[in-house]
């Protein structure tokens, strides 16, 4: 795919953490946003805080951007490591970037047409003085920019507005550094990407999912927000720490999960809009008072934002791996909601959306976002974000009426609230199963028929949710060839997957869920009644959601399309594995060139020095072996002398046998 | 003064479900004799507790109350004391639900200095679920699941609230329902967390630590001229242990109360602040990434 | 239904906490137990030491009986509130034992046929001595056994066996007792039962299922058991801590449930057979550590016995409330295991063979196990119970080969063991993702593909289990009108239900499900495809198990059979429930004249003082009302005269107003 | 002495993932050492973590590991001993892991007394999550979520162990890493539960609390007479912290280790135990029930 003004450029970054890619990442998409084009940005990081491996990936494009993108034309790379885990994506007419003093290019590894542009940054950096290493890819950005057809005036002003704060001194030396590699690009013919962009020049907010949401919260009446910082929820805590007084949110970092999701209904108790944001170990944490809160009747939100598991799992990689933890939460049955937001828009009206239902049902709603749409972040239009939104606390009493009964068993099972603090009444909220005014009934007033009434009150509440859900609607026509189905953040990416399948002549629709407690079951059913084929999408190996899916409306999809390494979906990915349902080819597990290369890498790595690579695979069945093997060959990086050969299992994946040449 | 606050005013709806002659009762009663001490209304009063016998009292006392998962009243008690800092948050339990499951919470709830006032009505059993050790069990003490005598050096609570920053610390014993009053008011007239440890039998499970027993080994401190100020005397205090125990205010100190610190609180309770945001505060908010 | 010897005599005692009716129904069952009957007992009790309300059932009958029993043929009561809340279920021909000196009878209360009999209880001790008020039950049981025709030697010796650890004084005085009550019963022309009991005199074990859990792990090999007190499954740590040494099992009570199953991880790492057991509330805090053990692949067993929830809910009342808690514990997909024994023999076994799978499988197994199972106790036929059980270790090498990696991939992803103290070795088990060689991956060594397939590993273990599992079976003929599927301990009642049902000229037949995870989907699709109509029976208020059917399945139940009051079934209600379904009749949630009563009996406790009681109740419709209600007439106990009348809402249950008279 | 355990044989498979210069080197380093001295077979080594920079430990010594969840290394390393009392069993971990989720375990894990050595590398702030504030962060200290500084009462580690009844109580410091070898050499072969507290400075989020910054305050009791057997001395000792903070070995007692009380160890190792029941016993349970 060649880059263009609608579908983008797609450029990467890559480099060890604690190299600063994240500001250079920013500047360059700050500069495209300023610009007027849209910005899609994903990084893909690891459980480290200085070296490893960053890949940050940025998508620019004329028209709006929904997902990271499939293509790389542009790769910056700041270290050896990275060049060689990443050259091979760029596309032909692509660049790579790098120092030449720090990184040698592969020529093998290369695809044809690419061009390779080093730039000798510690000759181009010498006049600006002492410069630190991290400051040095403000070269590399330049000549970057330079290849973008960006004006150099606008990263200037980025740049100064970003070091503002700090010195004017940095502003100016990284602008300097920045300009050096924009003017050796111009100098020495790099041949930009050719495209003849038309800037919009309307600033955008750029925005990550955990901000939107905490925003969302804040304009949604949240008033208490608890956390224990953990990946991929903490920068939700960290924005509404960092704008607590102007929001006007208590925000506490308490002991633990426990401590947390506690003290959220303890706040709620006491009658404010409190919320909890976790990653899926804190949400394990927090499980026996999911349902505490709904006992209570006590209205929460709490935020799972998943990662890889199981148990720690990958920290910083995403996943939508925690459907069933959600589902099956805390012991007994108990009313809840659970919706998850499937962009950064939607992230900001979900989190204020979630506080209106807790309080009108008066029970916990659970927001399953992910990684990949807590972190990454992208533009959004200026008006997306409305401040204006309702606020409807329920039932909700200023005054306590004579006979007041917090649990009164009603017809749509919602009791009136009063709040502690207001005269006339006091109840207690028990966690014991108990009467309209909450006396325990599971000790000596035990009472069967009462337990029985009282659970359903309870449970009835969830007949009056569904009608206040917007209901799903297929994107697509409805006749389509296969109707793709999944829920939360891989929207954008199915939904260009969709695109993608009608230029390769499939005609295929989507479908995709937002609220997953309550199902919209029957619109559901009819929707996939017409459905010739159903592939459901997700990123987890067991397909939860296609179980969700069966449970509630009896539906089985025919087809997985599942993603579990860690990454998120690339749209084509979703476009080949559609394309081999549609043609009816079997999906298999084995291990693929390029990835029994990276496995042999990984081998490298630990067992062999960092002189050495793989250079070629090839695919063997072998006497003693049932399954086929990778014979990898492992050659010097500077002689090429073969050192190895490293045997991989195809099937299983295991690293077999290390055989020295 | 006739439309004065009685104990009455704080009959709980149903009389308590406790064995009786537990020593749960006299808390019960020094709560409710505190309350009317300090005139506190009722709907101004939000009792908090987990579960276990102790922690069924929020049901037996006319207030607000939350009675919610074993170990975790003092979160909960914090949130809804954040929420709402016109309420008295009182926590009430047992030893084994607050130095069990819920020891974690209280010692950063002592550090933290919430105004709240946390009574344990320790037992040194558990209680509910039919007399296992509990962290207070003493060395060999025989019980369900030690048959052959407790090898756990039990928990000092008292140690651990003045090494933990707690500002009030005192330890009552319900067969004193004077002393236990005047230390459960002292508590919540306090600014910050107070711990009160509070002997209080259990009639059915633990035949050791019997109302006699403490009987002939409590003495009150105020009575000898303690002096709560003294942290290292307090501590002195803390280690005393078996023909004698010391009963009343062991330490008291003050320090900015949490409440204090935090700034969003300076606009009032939260519970009466605004709710949302206005486009310009949205915008300013956006500004800042682009 | 009257006595007989087969479907047996029905027995209830009722009083409050502290009666020591525990001790009186022990006698009784431990003489019908030594005569020879079968013996199957239920203690529906209260979360409070003393007072409240107690209601033993205990069945006694030459065949083994299943379950509880619908019918009750005796009744002891040993105060008021117990005689009202009880007297009516007492069958036509019965007989009520009371004492006169404190229990009045309300004779408009009970059916016709009744005998009552107050013994004059103060008057028989008083030759005795100073007696204790519990042991003043000693006297009424007397009469209960000369009703039920038992020889009262067997009795003294039971007492004898019973106090003679206290004291023979004791021993002496309850005999004294039992036989003035047994006397007294013989002298004032109690009519007995009239059964001519054929006794076995086989002596029975007489074992609770929390019992027959913890010897069944003994055999199975366990060697730690840690916990942390909870109802129902305390009585398992009970248990082991008092046969510890004997056993040579290592018990320890932890400071909560998140050490007990982190304590048992680490044993089962060190390489012994661990086993963890609680209730949902602490299930729910063990749910981060379920993943933890199965991505370290450390075997370990976890008993959840279940009780009414959500939330603290009824702490000593059963349900099968914690299906999707189980499913969905943890973050994460990974492999475990779950099975609900059905029955108290079952529970030995499954004890034992989930220590098997656990180290076979390397992974988390569950045991879904309930209050009914936990704490009834029940006769056992001598030989149920086999010592000599298969210890499975699985893949564990004594030494470690050359090259030995812990997390190997191979085809069937079970990894050979060996254990930490083993020379020539050394790794890690490592909650982040990892290698072969237990290295993780979430950081510097980030590698996708090598996620990919060690997650794949993981997973692929469950394919290996259901081979190894006992498949289901239908139990009766294929054929039937109805088929009634059920899971763990509902067993006996469905089972008895069948018979009551064929009674009635309904033919059905019965499927049980054992294991949970995996699920026998062929063989259960196959079984059901063969169903007219499907019933699900289960102890919970939204069909948990019916859901999870469906997922496996895809087969969606036509009807429920659900009860959520805390109660365990009895036969009758599912039969009840099953006629109605083949007679095509719907089900309402309506509250009945007899539940109204007990909501009216709770008004009463709480806000009216303990001088009257309802009397009628009539059903009407009211004007304001869009909901019929229960006018109920409240009495005085004393004067019969009218105190008032209560309006319950008949479709709520809500109290709505208390007219005084 | 020729096959006598060299440093090398404590290498691990992988070069550590921390920061250049993080303290947490020091620490690994200290604790080969100490393997060395005590010539500790590697495969008779086992080190149990939770989560967090600090955590990540057992992956860079050759020994038996396990790297678990964060906060319970504790009950892990606890059961892992229980079941093999032939294991050397070393807990790693940082301050949030260990007092902030983990404070419960390790309270309870003190009273217990255990043969386990934990060794806290604390550094005052949350290193793996990116600089959030800690239970040992100091009051005032600005991090990513305290942005106005914290204001909760830091934890005192120290002075909790010693109430809580550890049996050997001492604070290291990665700079010092002949004393930080000591005392982990030390803590291994104390019977009993030996808690050391590391200074072990997070090069990279935390600006205050700096290898400079301790440089300039810590001492070594061991140079000023201090007696290690006196409790009271050693709670002063907890309670200093300023210009002066002593470091070395505070405090060690001697009382009955939990394996010594429990009669199931006396025949030998759980792991080395036979299995299953035999006919007769079982029997005799079941008789128990007739
Ligand atoms: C998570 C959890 N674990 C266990 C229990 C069972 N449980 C209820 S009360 C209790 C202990 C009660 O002891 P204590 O707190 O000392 O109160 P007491 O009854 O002695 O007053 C336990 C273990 C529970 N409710 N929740
Ligand atoms: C249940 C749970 N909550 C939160 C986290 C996220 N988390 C990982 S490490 C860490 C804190 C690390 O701090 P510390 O223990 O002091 O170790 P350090 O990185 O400073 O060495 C947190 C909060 C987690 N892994 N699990
Ligand atoms: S069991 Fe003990 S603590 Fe519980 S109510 Fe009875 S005496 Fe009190
Ligand atoms: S972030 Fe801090 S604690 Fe973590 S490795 Fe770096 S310096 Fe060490
Ligand atoms: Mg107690
Ligand atoms: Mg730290």
């Amino acid at each position: 795919m060649k880059a263009d003004q609608s579908s983008g450029v797609i450029v990467g970054i890559a480099g060890a953490a604690g190299d600063g890619l994240d500001k250079t990442g920013d500047t360059l998409a700050r500069t495209a946003s300023r610009l007027g084009l849209s910005v899609f940005a994903y990084n893909s990081y690891q459980s480290i805080i200085r070296g490893g491996h960053i890949w940050l990936r940025i998508r620019l494009a004329e028209g709006k951007v929904t997902n990271h993108g499939d293509a790389l034309h542009a790769l910056m790379v700041l270290n050896q490591d990275s060049l060689e885990r990443h050259v091979a994506e760029v596309e032909p007419g692509g660049v790579v970037f790098y120092d030449r003093d720090r990184v040698r290019p592969v020529p093998t590894l290369m695809r044809r047409e690419v061009q390779e542009f080093g730039l000798p940054v510690r000759e181009l950096a010498q006049p600006f003085g002492k410069v630190p290493a991290v400051m040095q890819n403000a070269v590399l950005l330049g000549a970057m920019l330079f290849w973008l057809e960006f004006e150099f005036a606008v990263t200037r002003e980025v740049l100064q507005d970003t070091f503002a704060h700090k010195s004017p001194e940095i502003a100016h030396q990284n602008t300097a550094l920045a300009q050096a590699g924009y003017q050796y690009a111009e100098q020495n013919a790099l041949r930009p990407v050719g495209l003849s962009w038309d800037f919009g020049r309307i600033r955008r907010p750029f925005v990550t999912g955990n901000e939107a949401l905490a925003m969302g919260a804040v304009a949604g009446g949240c008033k208490f927000y608890a956390a224990y910082p953990m990946t991929p929820a903490s920068s939700i805590l960290h924005w509404l720490v960092a704008h607590s007084e102007a929001a006007g949110v208590l925000v506490k970092q308490a002991e633990d999960e426990l401590a947390v999701i506690n003290m959220a209904i303890g706040a709620s108790l006491s009658g404010v809009r409190a919320m909890g944001g976790t990653s899926g170990g804190g949400f394990a944490l927090m499980s026996e008072a999911i349902g505490l809160a709904a006992m209570l009747e006590a209205p929460v939100v709490i935020v799972n934002s998943q990662r890889g598991g199981p148990s720690t799992g990958l920290p910083t990689k995403t996943g939508q791996e925690d459907l069933n933890q959600v589902l099956g939460a805390s012991q007994g049955d108990y009313p809840r909601i659970v919706m998850a937001p499937y962009n950064t828009r939607d992230a900001y009206y979900s989190a204020a959306e979630a506080l209106n239902l807790a309080e009108r049902f008066q029970c916990p709603v659970i927001i399953l976002s992910d990684l990949l749409l807590s972190e990454h972040p992208e533009t959004l239009e200026p008006s997306d974000l409305q401040a204006a939104l309702p606020i409807d606390r329920g039932h909700l009493l200023a005054e306590a009426p004579v006979g007041y009964k917090r649990y009164q068993m009603t017809t749509d099972g919602i009791s009136p609230r009063v709040l502690p603090g207001t005269p006339g009444t006091t109840f207690v909220a028990a966690s014991d199963e108990h009467d309209e005014e909450g006396n325990v009934i599971s000790d000596q007033f035990t009472n069967a028929p009462l337990r029985r009434k009282m659970h359903e009150k309870r449970m009835r509440k969830m007949d009056g949710v569904l009608p206040l859900l917007e209901p799903p609607c297929l994107a697509g026509p409805q006749d389509a060839e296969v109707t793709l189905v999944g829920w939360g953040s891989t929207w954008g990416a199915i939904q260009e997957a969709v695109t993608q399948l009608a230029a390769d002549g499939i005609v295929a629709n989507h479908l995709h869920l937002k609220y997953l407690i309550p199902f919209h079951r029957d619109h559901v059913r009819k929707i996939l009644s017409g459905s010739r084929q159903i592939a459901v999408v997700e990123n987890n190996i067991s397909g939860q959601f296609a179980r969700h899916l069966l449970a509630e409306t009896g539906i089985r999809p025919a087809h997985l399309i599942l993603k579990y390494d860690g990454e998120p979906f690339r749209p084509r990915e979703i476009t080949i594995q559609t394309l081999a349902i549609v043609e009816g080819k079997p999906h298999t597990l084995g291990v693929l060139e390029h990835e029994a290369r990276e496995i042999a890498y990984h081998h490298i790595r630990i067992h062999l020095d960092d002189r050495c690579r793989p250079s070629e695979l090839v695919r063997r069945a072998m006497a003693e072996q049932t399954t086929p093997v990778w014979h990898t060959t492992i050659v010097d990086r500077d002689t090429a002398a073969v050192t190895g050969t490293l045997l991989i299992d195809a099937e299983t994946g295991a690293t077999l046998q290390w055989l020295p040449a | 003064m006739s439309d004065a606050l009685k104990i009455d005013d704080f009959k709980g709806p149903v009389h308590p479900d406790w064995c009786p002659g537990c020593g749960d009762y006299g808390v019960l009663k020094a709560l409710k004799e505190a309350a009317v001490a300090l005139q506190i209304p009722p709907h101004k009063l939000m009792v908090v507790s987990g579960i276990g016998c102790s922690s069924n009292l929020p049901g037996f006392i006319n207030a607000y109350g939350a009675h919610t998962l074993h170990g975790r009243a003092v979160p909960v008690a914090s949130g809804a004391r954040l929420a709402n800092t016109d309420l008295h948050v009182v926590i009430t339990g047992g030893d084994g639900d607050g130095y069990g499951l819920g020891l974690g919470h209280l010692i950063h709830a002592m550090r933290r200095n919430l105004n709240l006032t946390y009574i344990v009505m320790d037992n040194q059993i558990y209680g509910l679920t039919t007399g296992q050790t509990s962290p207070t069990s003493m060395l060999s003490h025989r019980t369900k699941t030690t048959p052959r005598g407790n090898v756990e050096q039990p928990i000092n609570p008292i140690g651990l609230a003045l090494i933990s920053g707690a500002t009030y610390v005192a330890r009552g014993f319900s067969g004193n329902p004077k002393q236990l009053t005047e230390l459960i008011a002292g508590g919540i007239s306090h600014a910050g967390l107070a711990l009160i440890d509070v002997f209080s039998p259990c009639v059915t499970w633990n035949k050791v630590n019997t109302y006699a027993w403490f009987r002939e080994r409590v003495y009150d401190l105020s009575q000898e001229g303690h002096d709560p100020a003294n942290w290292s005397v307090a501590m002195e205090k803390a280690l005393q242990w078996g023909d004698r125990i010391p009963t009343g205010l062991i330490y008291q100190t003050y320090r900015p109360t949490y409440e204090e610190a935090e700034p969003v609180l300076g606009k009032g309770p939260l519970v009466a602040q605004d709710l949302g945001i206005n486009q310009s505060l949205l915008d300013q908010f956006l500004a800042e990434t682009m």
